[in-house]
């Protein structure tokens, strides 16, 4: 069993918060910069996987299931997220004609 | 097994620099399957095999299929994305970048997490999380029945299409309470 | 007791009563009716002070009414003093002013109005006596604002025209700011004494040193009340426009009574300005200064009523120069004396003014004497009597002041004669004008009915005879007067005289001789032959500088009136409209103006919130990472 | 936990009666589930212990908060028949959803573990992203839903990553491992401070604090204004419950208290400041909640600072003040409704001239709760603001507290001017149609703030 | 039991005003309710026997120091008379000046009147508060709904004007509510007992004052007062100039002076300064106004501006003279008020322009006013001579210049009154129509008139009621350390 516990080691924690930071940054400015909306759907998936990768990493340094049942949960609500986000996207696409997340903006100042 | 984790960890980036950059959706939403089966290599490195798997079925098998019907259903390829100024882009990414920045400073000063001694090697199978889930977890499994009900709900109900004369009416027909 | 104390209540209480009858009934009495009570009242208040003086046996008695004001340590009665000196003033006050209340039933009764000038002129006469009786400080000022608000109403009477009206502000103003003096005096007195009955603040007064810095600024801030009342220099301007009003207030407020007040408060201060001998030098250089700016001004006026109006501005400084010399007991003399005569003069002048239905310029005048016999010979013995010659009264007090004055300072001597001569030949001036050569004028000249010339005659007796209330050592009398008022207060008496005879009688010789040559000169000038002033703009400039009384209405113009009028403009110009307003709406604009600008931050456009959300997240980051 | 059942249960209920096209029987059904749930909670004001292995906690706080959105959420369902009235399709849906969101309501105000934190919030969430689109053909309904969602998923992301770190410091997603560890090793470790800036970060945006505010106006004003009302009283009770309770575990160390005084000024600055100038009431009112979160974020504020035992003195104030301002809320929103009929369909807020004249009583009673939110006294809404003001003094916050003062001033100028429009009378007639229920909750609205007000004891 | 009273009549009279709308007799049964609050202040008056009353006292929210607390010490009294006796007369202003709907004007008042007595009974520092504020709403809608030019901008300055400082009361309330020992009360005879340091009084005092200044006025925080006073109608700037200030007044001696005294004797001089200043600039600048009813605005505030000049003196005649004034002043405005509407009533306007010769048209009239300019005017034997007397001597007590300032008021005072007198009444007849004043208008003036006079005549009967407070003000805080 301690293979397994060093196998994990070797890795420091430090690389997978560094790496899931980055995730979540890339996700972060591909919401700024793209106006496709399901494309800014898709980083935001990316934010939480990066999220979900850093939880999974706590997890095994913990030896805890609690995170990884974290994750699950955050997959599920994903999926749901992203289902009510898809069908206001298909919304909105039949109201306007556009997925371009700027098109609406009539409602301001 | 570190040389997997970079090997991993080259993949799932620049497979999340495709989805942010690509130019049509579907591309995208390939690099975005690719980065999400390497965060999946991930877990399995991480020795949660149940999640991989989940993973791989929830995200590659529901999540970005959804997607895909979405963007084929909308004819969304054909569009061209209007491109947001140069600007805009660029501070983007200098905020994105200066948010990693601080993180990654944070990360030098390291993590006080209290490593313990013991270490259960189960912790990441079927077994041992489906006991949590149902044991001290029952209450969240529960309740994400309710999310999805309403979430199952609300999508029905948003984008099934009404028989009502007024679809598509011209913006400029709703009385705009703002103008003052 | 019992019985002074209902007499002394009864003396101001009569004239109030007037003002109610007449006040009241002011739509359904008759002129004469009005007049007839008006002057009863203060014929009755005038027979009850009588009572009072006859049987007053030189102690100082208080009448105690109510408290009035009552404070912490504070604790001011509405109390009258009975003593000597106010007897005399309420003899005078009531005394003259009933004559001239029946004087005016005849000026008057043609006047719409007359019952509200009555209960005017009956209001005037309550303060006055107020004024006079009060037995402190508090009181007296009742009297004191109280006669300034009557001189106000009834300089205004005709309040049709705005220039009386004008007249009557400036005569109130000016005199405010002498109770400006006032009150801060008494504050002072106040805080120093922890009371201002007249008899407890002057016991406490005199057992301070000469000079004491208190009691020099007390005694100013008074002697500033009283120049404003008194209309000494610098506060006198108002007193000639107080012209306007009809001439027996003129006669009664105006000269009589109302102006001495301020000398009537410097005596009843007599104590403390006896411990000041810096103020008294003040108050003697006022009143020669008075009395020199007076006289000359009063050379080359051609209205009658403004003549007489500077020879009291002048009269007046003598008084106050005899109190600065210490001498109250002749101040209060010619107080006495001038009220005599100045109230004949006015009185006669009013009689030639109803004689010409109004006309008030003396180059229109002239040759009345044949038509207004009692008129004219009533105001020859005035005339006399306020040139100083002798037998008649004026001598006799203007004389005494000459002497104190010689006796303290010589050069303030010179001055007074010179005046004395200047009053002579002014006073000639006009009754020569007035009275003799042609006349010039287009109206018809008629006498004056009985109850007008009565108080003339009685005024002129008084005049004529008045002297003899205070005879002094050298022709054999004993200065009944002074010795008199001497009970009243400790200061009245404290300088006897202390010239030789031979010196007394030198002086006198000198005075009446120079004035005897002013007015053969003037005799010369105006009755040989008529010399006519022109305007002021005509004249070479002294006498256009004289005539235009010495500028000071400009100067005051000039000094006060247009800084107030211009830092009254901008402080409402710059200070509410460009500061305060502004600034007040301005906060609200631009409070209003940054939403309307904030509210552009909302763009509507979902790719700048996400922005707007990161930047934000991002700084929050970095200063939590610089603040861990 | 059985009212928890009983809400959920009551929602696929409401949505089967949906089904069956019994559309005048859903609000009674939920209004009588809710009572129910009131009643279960009321049961259960005793029990004070962990259920389901330490996920919730019912107590005194949550139990307050949960009775208390119940209420709100009768109110808000008493208002339905009217609002409804002319609608066809998705009404069971509506009121269905409504009921989920406030399960998850329920949850976030009795969490113990993060975990249920983040359900919760999402329970509380995704129905909402609906509900504002649930006009489907107006596009501004439709971008409401868009940039709630949108901006919604953006900031779960942030909770979630905040979450992540404090598990990694932690070792465990409960409340009480994140307080022992803070009371442990204190509050100066930099991830920690992270964790729990990221997590601030999430229910700012639910609270709608400032700089995490812009949904706010957008999806309130485009949202359906039974939905706005919605948002704008359960989801603020929730949504404050749950920071207080993640607050207040935390006993929020100096670093996360200088976030909270610049998130608090910020909010009441920019809400404040921005609704000076609104002239469409929704949108006038969703600044001033974003105000009243300013307000209440400085209530938060002083849980840092107060002496020990005064945290409930906190809870105390969040649950009175979110609850009167729902009050006022609810009754304005649907006078609000009521004018925006009379007006064909404008939002300016002259639509609310004629009240007076017409109704004096409704107008008196939208007088009552216009006061109520400027917090002039006598009414809830100044006892409310007393409070926090208090708390704040109490807990040292003086110069915060001073901007918030300044800042109610603000917010007394923008009610004013509404209420102004109230009793001016209009150029042209307008006919205000008021339904007898509607009738009857705006007065109970007006009437509850009052009593509120004048006795405070009794929340 | 009677201390409820005077709140709960004028506010069931305006109930009962607003459920029955009875538009005809609304004047009569607010006057009649007026009338008997003012029976009940008389017998408060009649069987005041000098020590302070506490009428009511109640627990509301014990954690906060909230307590129903309700009673009066004399210089309470003397606010309550100065409420119940004006207001008869401001009711009264309407029959022959009304403003629009006679239910909803009367309703207003006598709400207005039912907070003011509350915060002249308010034993308790948060009561006090609620009360100061509540009595601004009645006066908020009259000024909106029947405001002359301008009314909506500036009601709504007003009311924010007035608030900003409310707040900062309510603020200091809080804070010191908080410095009292446990269980917090807000009580005034727990919060007098309690010693701040000396740098929390410092600060304190600001935050405090600033409410009692904005609501007198007292310079420079007066920039609502002249245009709002303008703008409202007569009875709606008679409830302001005479009852409404003088909260401030009270406001400092029980709430400040009692609080904060050494910030209060710290910052004394500053107050002085400014008020004195203010005083002196409203004068100046009323002299110059050419709107009747601004000028009386400006003296106003010129009057508020020596009160509490003499309030900070520290000393019984500074205190016990503004104390008396309030009273004074409040008389004296509700007359100078009710003669700018009868004026501009007839000639249809407040600008001097259209005025002037009167008199002669309207000689009863200008009696009637002239009595007032005398008042108006602080002629001795009119109510405010002694006030302002006192004041003076208060201020000599502090410092002898401040006096001299001081008593420049009253030469600026007679300045710019008889100026008014005289561009109103006097002068040649104009041949503008008007009438005399009628018996309704003598019925109201000639009161007044009597009542200034007579307590001009006998001040002790109002200096007796506010003697012992300000004594005992005084040696509480010379016994301070």
């Amino acid at each position: 069993m301690e293979h397994v516990m060093t196998a994990i080691r070797v890795v420091p924690l430090d690389s997978y918060l560094v790496l899931s930071f980055l995730l979540f940054s890339i996700g972060m400015v591909g919401a700024l910069v793209r106006r496709n909306v399901i494309i800014v759907i898709m980083c935001l998936e990316l934010m939480l996987n990066s999220v979900n990768l850093l939880l999974v990493a706590f997890s095994a340094y913990h030896s805890d299931p609690g995170a990884q049942i974290m994750v699950f949960f955050i997959m599920l609500v994903a999926a749901a997220e992203v289902t009510v986000g898809l069908s206001i996207l298909v919304l909105m696409k039949r109201n306007t004609d556009s997925v371009d997340m700027n098109i609406l903006n009539r409602l301001k100042w | 097994m570190l040389y997997l984790f970079y090997f991993f960890a080259a993949i799932s980036v620049i497979a999340a620099l495709v989805v942010v950059s690509a130019r049509s959706p579907i591309n995208s939403a390939i690099a975005l399957v690719v980065c999400f089966l390497s965060i999946a290599g991930h877990y399995i490195l991480l020795n949660a095999q149940f999640l991989a798997m989940v993973h791989v079925i929830v995200y590659t098998g529901a999540i970005l299929i959804l997607m895909l019907f979405v963007i084929m259903l909308l004819n969304m390829n054909m569009m061209i994305e209007v491109q947001k100024p140069a600007i805009t882009k660029i501070l983007a990414v200098i905020t994105g970048g200066l948010f990693f920045l601080v993180l990654l400073a944070a990360t030098k000063q390291g993590l006080s997490t209290p490593v313990p001694a013991t270490f259960d090697p189960g912790v990441g199978l079927v077994k041992s999380i489906g006991i949590a889930l149902f044991r001290d977890y029952l209450l969240p499994f529960e309740l994400s029945s309710v999310l999805f009900l309403s979430a199952t709900a609300g999508a029905i109900m948003l984008a099934k299409k009404d028989n009502s004369p007024n679809v598509n009416r011209p913006p400029s027909s709703e009385p705009n309470g703002n103008a003052a | 007791m019992v019985k002074l104390d209902l007499l002394a209540i009864l003396v101001p209480a009569l004239p109030l009563l007037g003002v109610f009858i007449t006040g009241f009934g002011r739509r359904k009495l008759s002129a004469y009716a009005a007049g007839g009570i008006a002057t009863a009242m203060v014929a009755l208040s005038f027979i009850a002070s009588l009572i009072l003086f006859l049987g007053h046996d030189g102690q100082t008695h208080i009448v105690h009414l109510f408290s009035w004001i009552h404070v912490g340590a504070m604790d001011i009665p509405f109390a009258f003093q009975i003593d000597a000196l106010s007897l005399w003033m309420m003899l005078v006050v009531t005394g003259i002013g009933t004559l001239i209340h029946l004087y005016s039933i005849g000026y008057m009764h043609d006047d719409p109005r007359v019952a509200t000038f009555f209960a005017q002129l009956n209001l005037f006469s309550f303060s006055m006596l107020l004024l006079v009786m009060g037995a402190n400080f508090l009181v007296t000022f009742i009297g004191w604002e109280g006669v300034g608000m009557c001189s106000y109403l009834l300089i205004g009477f005709w309040y049709t025209t705005p220039a009386f009206n004008y007249a009557g502000r400036k005569a109130f103003v000016m005199n405010r700011i002498g109770d400006v003096g006032m009150l801060l005096a008494m504050a002072l007195m106040f805080y120093q004494f922890g009371t201002l009955n007249y008899v407890d603040v002057m016991q406490q007064g005199g057992l301070m040193a000469s000079g004491n810095p208190l009691i020099v600024t007390a005694t100013l801030l008074l002697f500033l009340g009283a120049t404003g009342k008194s209309a000494q220099l610098p506060l006198l301007t108002w007193l000639p426009d107080a012209m306007a009003g009809p001439t027996p207030v003129s006669a009664l407020i105006h000269a009589a009574t109302m102006v001495t007040a301020g000398v009537f408060l410097v005596v009843r201060s007599s104590v403390l300005y006896e411990l000041a001998p810096y103020t008294q030098d003040i108050v003697l250089w006022v009143g020669v200064a008075t009395a020199l700016f007076g006289a000359t001004v009063g050379l080359f006026q051609n209205d009658i009523k403004k003549v007489l109006a500077y020879s009291t501005v002048s009269q007046l400084g003598y008084m106050f120069a005899a109190l600065g010399t210490g001498d109250y007991g002749n101040g209060m003399f010619h107080v006495t004396t001038h009220a005599f005569f100045k109230a004949l003069l006015f009185l006669a002048a009013g009689s030639v003014i109803h004689a010409l239905g109004g006309e008030q310029d003396i180059r229109k005048m002239g040759g009345l004497k044949g038509v207004t016999k009692t008129t004219y010979v009533t105001f020859l013995i005035a005339t006399l009597a306020i040139c100083g010659i002798p037998p008649l009264s004026g001598f006799f007090s203007k004389d005494g002041i000459l002497a104190s004055t010689f006796a303290a300072n010589p050069v303030a001597y010179a001055v007074l004669v010179f005046a004395a001569m200047l009053t002579a030949f002014y006073m000639f001036r006009l009754l020569f004008l007035t009275f003799f050569g042609t006349y010039r004028g287009t109206a018809h000249p008629h006498e004056s009915p009985k109850v007008m010339t009565v108080p003339l005659v009685v005024l002129a007796i008084l005049s004529a005879i008045g002297g003899l209330l205070n005879i002094p050592h050298i022709f054999g009398g004993h200065s009944w007067l002074n010795t008199f008022l001497a009970s009243a207060a400790d200061g009245i008496g404290m300088h006897p005289l202390e010239l030789s005879a031979g010196t007394e009688w030198t002086l006198m010789a000198i005075s009446t001789a120079l004035v005897l040559l002013t007015i053969w000169y003037a005799w010369s000038l105006f009755c040989k032959k008529t010399t006519l002033d022109g305007e002021p703009a005509d004249m070479p400039f002294l006498k256009r500088l004289i005539a235009k009384r010495w500028m000071l209405d400009e100067l005051y113009a000039w000094l006060f009136e247009k800084p107030f009028g211009w830092i009254s403009k901008h402080f409402f110009s710059i200070g509410e409209e460009k500061i305060a307003v502004p600034l007040t709406a301005g906060t609200g604009k631009a409070t209003l103006g940054f939403g309307e600008w904030l509210r552009k931050v909302q763009t509507g456009n979902s790719s700048f919130y996400l922005f707007a959300m990161m930047v934000g997240v991002v700084v929050l980051l970095i200063l939590t990472y610089f603040s861990a | 936990m059985s009212a928890l059942i009983l809400i959920s249960v009551l929602g696929v209920l409401v949505l089967y009666l949906g089904l069956f096209a019994k559309k005048s029987w859903l609000a009674p059904v939920g209004i009588l589930g809710l009572l129910g749930a009131i009643a279960l909670f009321y049961t259960g004001w005793h029990i004070n212990h962990p259920l389901l292995g330490g996920m919730v906690v019912f107590d005194r706080f949550s139990i307050g908060f949960n009775i208390g959105m119940a209420i709100i959420t009768v109110l808000i369902f008493l208002f339905g028949p009217d609002y409804y009235a002319r609608k066809e399709h998705h009404v069971a849906e509506q009121y269905a959803l409504m009921l989920f969101a406030l399960v998850g309501g329920f949850i976030l105000t009795s969490y113990s573990s993060l975990l249920m934190l983040f359900l919760g919030i999402e329970i509380l969430s995704i129905p909402l992203y609906i509900l504002a689109g649930a006009k489907k053909h107006s596009l501004r309904s439709n971008e409401a839903s868009f940039k709630y969602f949108l901006l919604g998923a953006f900031s779960t992301a942030f909770l979630l990553m905040g979450i992540a770190l404090l598990y990694g410091i932690t070792g465990s997603f409960h409340l009480d491992a994140l307080a022992a560890h803070m009371t442990q090793s204190g509050g100066s470790d930099l991830m920690l401070n992270f964790g729990l800036f990221f997590v601030v970060t999430g229910l700012a945006f639910k609270v709608g604090a400032v700089p995490f505010h812009f949904w706010v106006p957008d999806v309130y004003q485009g949202s359906p204004t039974l939905v706005m009302t919605f948002m704008a009283t359960v989801v603020k009770m929730a949504g404050f419950a749950a920071f207080f309770r993640f607050i207040d575990m935390t006993g929020m160390p100096d670093a996360l208290a200088r976030i909270m005084v610049l998130l608090t000024i910020a909010t009441l600055l920019v809400g404040n400041v921005i609704a000076l100038k609104q002239t469409n009431f929704k949108r006038l009112m969703a600044y001033s909640s974003v105000s009243h979160s300013g307000f209440l974020l400085l209530a938060l504020l002083s849980d840092h600072g107060l002496e020990a035992g005064h945290g409930m003195a906190v809870g105390h104030t969040l649950l009175y003040y979110t609850f009167t301002y729902s009050l006022a809320t609810i009754g304005l929103l649907i006078l609000f409704t009521i004018a925006k009929r009379a007006n064909n369909g404008a939002e300016h807020n002259n639509i609310f001239q004629g009240l007076f004249a017409a109704k004096p009583w409704l107008a008196l009673c939208a007088l009552a709760m216009f006061l109520s939110l400027a917090g002039i006294p006598l009414t809830a809404g100044f006892v409310a603001k007393y409070q926090v003001f208090l708390l704040a003094i109490g807990a040292g916050w003086l110069k915060v507290m001073l901007f918030g003062v300044l800042m109610a001033l603000l917010g007394i100028y923008y009610y004013i001017m509404v209420v102004r429009e109230v009793f001016v009378r209009p150029a042209h007639t307008v006919t205000f149609v008021v339904s007898p229920l509607n009738w009857l909750v705006i007065s109970l609205c007006a009437v509850g703030v009052l009593v509120l007000g004048v006795w405070p004891a009794l929340i | 039991m009677e201390v409820l009273a005077l709140i709960l009549i004028p506010f069931l009279a305006g109930l009962l005003l607003l459920i029955a709308r009875p538009a005809a007799m609304a004047r009569g049964i607010a006057l009649v309710s007026t009338l008997l609050s003012l029976a009940v202040v008389f017998w408060l008056w009649y069987t005041w026997t000098g020590v302070a009353v506490t009428g009511i006292s109640h627990d509301w929210v014990p954690a906060w120091g909230m307590r129903f607390v309700l009673g009066y010490g004399g210089i309470g009294l003397l606010m309550l008379i100065l409420t119940g006796v004006l207001f008869p007369f401001i009711i009264g202003t309407g029959y022959k000046q009304p403003v629009g709907d006679p239910v909803l004007v009367n309703a207003l008042l006598l709400f207005c009147q039912s907070a003011l007595f509350g915060v002249f009974l308010a034993q308790n520092a948060f009561l006090f508060y609620i009360f100061f504020e509540l009595t601004l709403l009645p006066i908020f809608f009259l000024l909106l709904k029947w405001g002359g030019e301008h009314k909506r901008a500036i009601t709504v300055r007003f009311f924010l004007y007035t608030l900003l400082g409310g707040l900062a009361l309510l603020f200091s309330i809080a804070y010191v509510t908080l410095q009292t020992p446990l269980p917090h009360s807000a009580d005034f005879s727990v919060l007098a007992a309690l010693h701040l340091p000396m740098h929390v009084q410092m600060w304190l005092f600001w935050t405090m004052f600033l409410a009692f200044a904005i609501k007198m006025p007292i310079f420079p925080f007066h920039s609502w007062q002249p245009e709002t006073y303008t703008m409202a109608p007569t009875q709606g700037t008679m409830v302001l100039s005479a009852v409404m200030g003088k909260m401030g007044l009270y406001g400092i001696v029980v709430f400040l002076f009692a609080i904060v005294p050494e910030g209060a004797q710290y910052w004394s001089s500053w107050v002085i300064g400014l008020s004195l200043f203010g005083a002196l600039y409203a004068a100046v600048i009323a002299f110059r106004q050419n709107d009747f009813k601004r000028m009386v605005a400006y003296s106003s505030m010129s009057h508020f501006g020596l009160m509490c000049a003499a309030l900070f003196t520290w000393n019984a005649y500074g205190i016990s003279g503004t104390m008396y004034q309030t009273f004074a002043h409040g008389v004296l405005m509700v007359c100078l008020f009710y003669i700018v509407g009868a004026v501009s009533q007839r000639t249809g306007s407040n600008d001097f322009a259209s005025m002037g010769g009167l008199k002669t048209k309207m000689p009863r009239f200008a009696l009637l006013f002239m009595f007032v300019v005398g008042n108006a005017i602080a002629l001795p034997l009119t109510q405010s001579f002694p006030g302002e007397w006192l004041m003076y001597n208060g201020l000599w007590q502090w410092n002898n210049w401040t006096a001299f300032a001081g008593v420049l008021l009253i030469v600026l005072g007679a300045i710019y009154m008889l100026y008014a007198y005289q561009r109103v009444m006097l002068g040649p007849d104009r041949n503008i129509a008007v009438t005399d004043a009628d018996d309704e208008e003598h019925t109201f003036l000639v009161p007044l008139i009597l009542i200034f006079m007579l307590v001009g005549l006998f001040p002790n009967v109002i200096l007796h009621l506010v003697d012992g407070p300000v004594q005992h003000l005084l040696n509480s805080f010379t016994s301070l350390p």
